[in-house]
């Protein structure tokens, strides 16, 4: 088995998956502008339709999949433009981005 | 099927090429100039610049960017079930597409509405609450 | 009717070697023969329509008519010194034309020069025009924010937010033609508008979808007015008004790095234009003639030859169209220019859109030709 | 599939690890979100190999035509926003990238263990059919049929997202 076969294969998007969703969650706890935080979602909804659309071809050759990736996006979608608001909203508020200052529910 | 879209990559990959390629081939033949401080300053109309470029901006770009982005979502979502709508018909089935697809379509239309209504489409401040703009 | 990519005619014409050599080769022909060709040159037209419109000469030294005008341009643009603003972002501005160029020059491999010459028939062809010319909004806002500049951020700015708006109505006005034809495949939906009343199977032909029904035809209006304010024509230019804005996003952009935006531009003119041709006009085919249903069977080559000169005529016209527009009609404000789209141009397709399914709901999917002739439908 | 292809493939996916590694590491948050536009494109190249033509598509629409724009506008809209230098502290890297290595341990195992994944590959039949057939209709039957609920369903998401953000995005 050739490297380009694993590449273009299960495990190669599985991989790839693989990354995008680990490099998603660092961006989430390690990124403290908002705005990163939100980028590093995006990366992990990514990962997760890469999963789906990657079982789908190479297991069951199903559209199913392909639905649950169509959602995966629309939600992505709807979640980005409601995260941004709350950015813009809260820089309006507290004067910044940083994730860990927006902290008025925590007393 | 599978050669059209390698066509298709291949129209990225090569436009792609395009340009680097002809801002290659114009820094090789152009003379080369050195340029001054004077020369490289922000164009505003002759005068000093002044301040930074990054200025703040009418936020309602960003709301008609939200608007947007939903609109954009619902759209690429019906196209798949646009294209069964044909089908539906010759099989006689073309009510049950119908009312699916505008049920659909009917619920983005009142999203549409509420923006209206609420002055969200306007784009001068205070219009929604009836004062015009300067004819 | 057998559509065939212009990968695969090459390969049969000379016969043999991989499918990918012949694949790239064509989209290398299509984006060095038609789309840059077609950039440079419709900027000598539009001076000399311009000239035309205003009772001047124009453009008349560089060869007989000043025809070769736009090689010299080209010269000029490309031996031009090249200039970075202070305090820009060097990697985005160089970045910026990138995008702009790939949005509008990949457009082309799905443009149906004709059923022999389609760069790539996809199965997706209305949506991949659509999603990859929205490279274009982005690569226009990296530019303006980018240079450094007051200017061309503004310019930046309202481009983007004009584009993106005017987007959902161009992709409703293009949803008719997704109803009546069944497929997003452009060969598919440019064949089904042949005219074939005598042939057997009249049924699948329901002639130019802009006559498909009233609602197709103010569809197809407001598919051109969209178009133009997706590539930012008078009177949709505010990211480029020159009055007020200096020269919009493009200010800090001199020599060939503007000539590349200005490429792009005229592409995506192209790209929309064609777009409209192949949806709403026809594509390739030569009114009340059915090339396929000839007592005669012309060779393939022929027929390409023919069928890219009746789809050019009709993508020129519509360009000379919107260039025509720019010398008659004035530049809207920010407002009028939202109000619009989001009042007018949103709700009328959403009509449109529902008058057409009502229609072919009530005729079971025949085209108005179809009635006249007393085809019967599905 | 022909080797070009795959080529082709790899490059891209090779591309979209680049740029995601960009969106978590870079700390100007302007290319952060330039590189998530190259991710996109990347991971829109990767569905089309797998055959979803048209999800395809809808990611670059959405992603680079929606996403990315609403992200660059936030950006320059509050042009504080990218001047503000907020540092990132190391410590917090240890979880996620122990997360990293438990999530990447299976393709170490499976590059020592290359032949038991073997039993794995239970290709289905049709495989390369399913790869490089028309999935716009498919997509449409699905949604009408099976996912008639969700599909009417995301437009109630969708309404409140607009109006929630619409809200909250009003100038006061």
């Amino acid at each position: 088995m050739s490297f380009l076969d694993w590449a273009t294969g299960l495990h190669g998007y599985l991989f790839v998956g693989t990354i995008l969703a680990t490099l998603g969650i660092i961006a989430v706890v390690y990124r403290r502008n908002s705005i990163g935080v939100l980028l590093g979602i995006e990366l992990l909804l990514n990962a997760a339709s890469i999963n789906f659309i990657s079982f789908s071809k190479f297991r069951t050759a199903a559209i199913d999949g392909q639905i649950f990736a169509l959602f995966i996006i629309i939600i992505a979608a709807a979640e980005a433009a409601v995260a941004l608001a709350i950015i813009l909203r809260l820089y309006r508020l507290r004067e910044t981005i940083d994730a860990g200052e927006a902290n008025l529910m925590r007393n | 099927m599978e050669t059209g879209y390698i066509t298709a990559l291949w129209f990225i990959v090569i436009s792609a090429v395009t340009v680097p390629l002809m801002l290659g081939i114009g820094w090789l033949i152009r003379p080369k100039v050195k340029g001054s401080e004077l020369k490289s300053q922000a164009y505003e109309c002759g005068e000093q610049p002044v301040g930074e470029a990054w200025i703040k901006f009418n936020i309602r770009f960003y709301v008609v960017a939200i608007i947007f982005i939903i609109f954009d979502v619902e759209v690429a979502t019906v196209f798949p079930a646009m294209t069964l709508y044909k089908s539906a018909i010759a099989q006689g089935a073309g009510g049950i597409a119908f009312i699916k697809i505008f049920l659909f379509i009917g619920l983005l239309l009142s999203g549409l509405v509420y923006c209206w209504v609420r002055g969200d489409l306007e784009w001068i401040k205070g219009a929604a609450q009836g004062i015009k703009p300067r004819k | 009717m057998d559509t065939a990519s212009f990968a695969h005619s090459l390969q049969t014409w000379t016969g043999g070697g991989p499918l990918w050599i012949w694949a790239a080769l064509s989209a290398f022909l299509i984006i060095y023969l038609i789309a840059l060709p077609f950039g440079g040159f419709a900027t000598y037209v539009e001076r000399k329509v311009a000239a035309d419109f205003q009772d001047r000469i124009g453009p008349n030294r560089v060869g007989p008519y000043g025809l070769l005008q736009f090689l010299a341009d080209a010269v000029k643009m490309i031996a031009k010194e090249d200039f970075v603003p202070a305090g820009a972002d060097r990697f985005l501005y160089n970045l910026a034309p990138l995008l702009v160029v790939v949005g509008a020059c990949s457009a082309f491999a799905v443009l149906p020069l004709s059923q022999y010459l389609m760069g790539a028939d996809v199965n997706i062809g209305i949506f991949y025009i659509l999603s990859i010319s929205t490279l274009v909004a982005p690569g226009i806002l990296l530019g303006s924010w980018s240079s450094n500049n007051k200017w061309s951020l503004l310019g930046g700015l309202r481009g983007a937010a004009q584009i993106v708006s005017y987007e959902i109505p161009v992709a409703l006005s293009i949803l008719p033609v997704v109803l009546i034809s069944g497929t997003l495949q452009i060969g598919s939906i440019v064949e089904q508008q042949g005219w074939a009343p005598g042939a057997e199977n009249a049924a699948a032909y329901h002639f130019w979808n802009v006559f498909h029904n009233p609602f197709c035809f103010v569809a197809s209006i407001l598919l051109f007015i969209g178009g133009l304010a997706e590539t930012n024509r008078i009177p949709f230019d505010l990211p480029e008004a020159e009055s007020e804005l200096v020269s919009g996003f493009n200010t800090e952009f001199s020599g060939m790095r503007f000539g590349l935006y200005a490429l792009g531009e005229f592409a995506e003119i192209f790209v929309m234009s064609g777009m409209l041709t192949a949806l709403y006009l026809g594509g390739w085919h030569i009114p009340f003639l059915n090339l396929d249903s000839l007592f005669v069977k012309l060779p393939s080559g022929l027929i390409a030859l023919v069928q890219l000169g009746m789809f050019s005529i009709k993508t020129l016209s519509l360009v000379f169209v919107v260039m025509w527009l720019r010398w008659t009609l004035p530049r809207l404000r920010v407002d009028q220019l939202m109000g619009m789209c989001w009042k007018g141009l949103v709700p009328l397709a959403l009509i449109n859109l529902f008058g057409t399914a009502v229609w072919m709901w009530l005729f079971n999917g025949r085209s108005l030709a179809q009635l006249i002739f007393g085809i019967a439908g599905h | 599939m022909s080797e070009t292809a795959k080529i082709i493939l790899v490059l891209f996916q090779l591309l979209t690890i680049a740029s995601a590694l960009l969106v978590t590491f870079s700390p100007n948050i302007l290319y952060a979100s330039i590189s998530l536009l190259f991710a996109f494109l990347g991971v829109a190249i990767m569905f089309l190999y797998a055959g979803a033509d048209f999800l395809a598509g809808v990611q670059v629409i959405v992603y680079i035509g929606g996403v990315t724009i609403l992200v660059l506008f936030a950006i320059m809209l509050t042009s504080w926003m990218y001047q503000v230098k907020l540092r990132d502290s190391r410590a917090k890297l240890i979880v996620p990238l122990l997360l990293a290595l438990f999530g990447l341990l299976p393709f170490l195992y499976q590059g020592a263990q290359h032949l038991a994944s073997r039993v794995l590959r239970t290709v289905p039949p049709d495989f390369e059919a399913f790869a490089f057939s028309p999935k716009t209709n498919a997509v449409g039957e699905a949604l009408l049929g099976n996912y008639l609920l969700p599909f009417e369903g995301i437009t109630v998401l969708l309404l409140g997202a607009l109006v929630g953000a619409v809200w909250l995005a009003r100038p006061k």
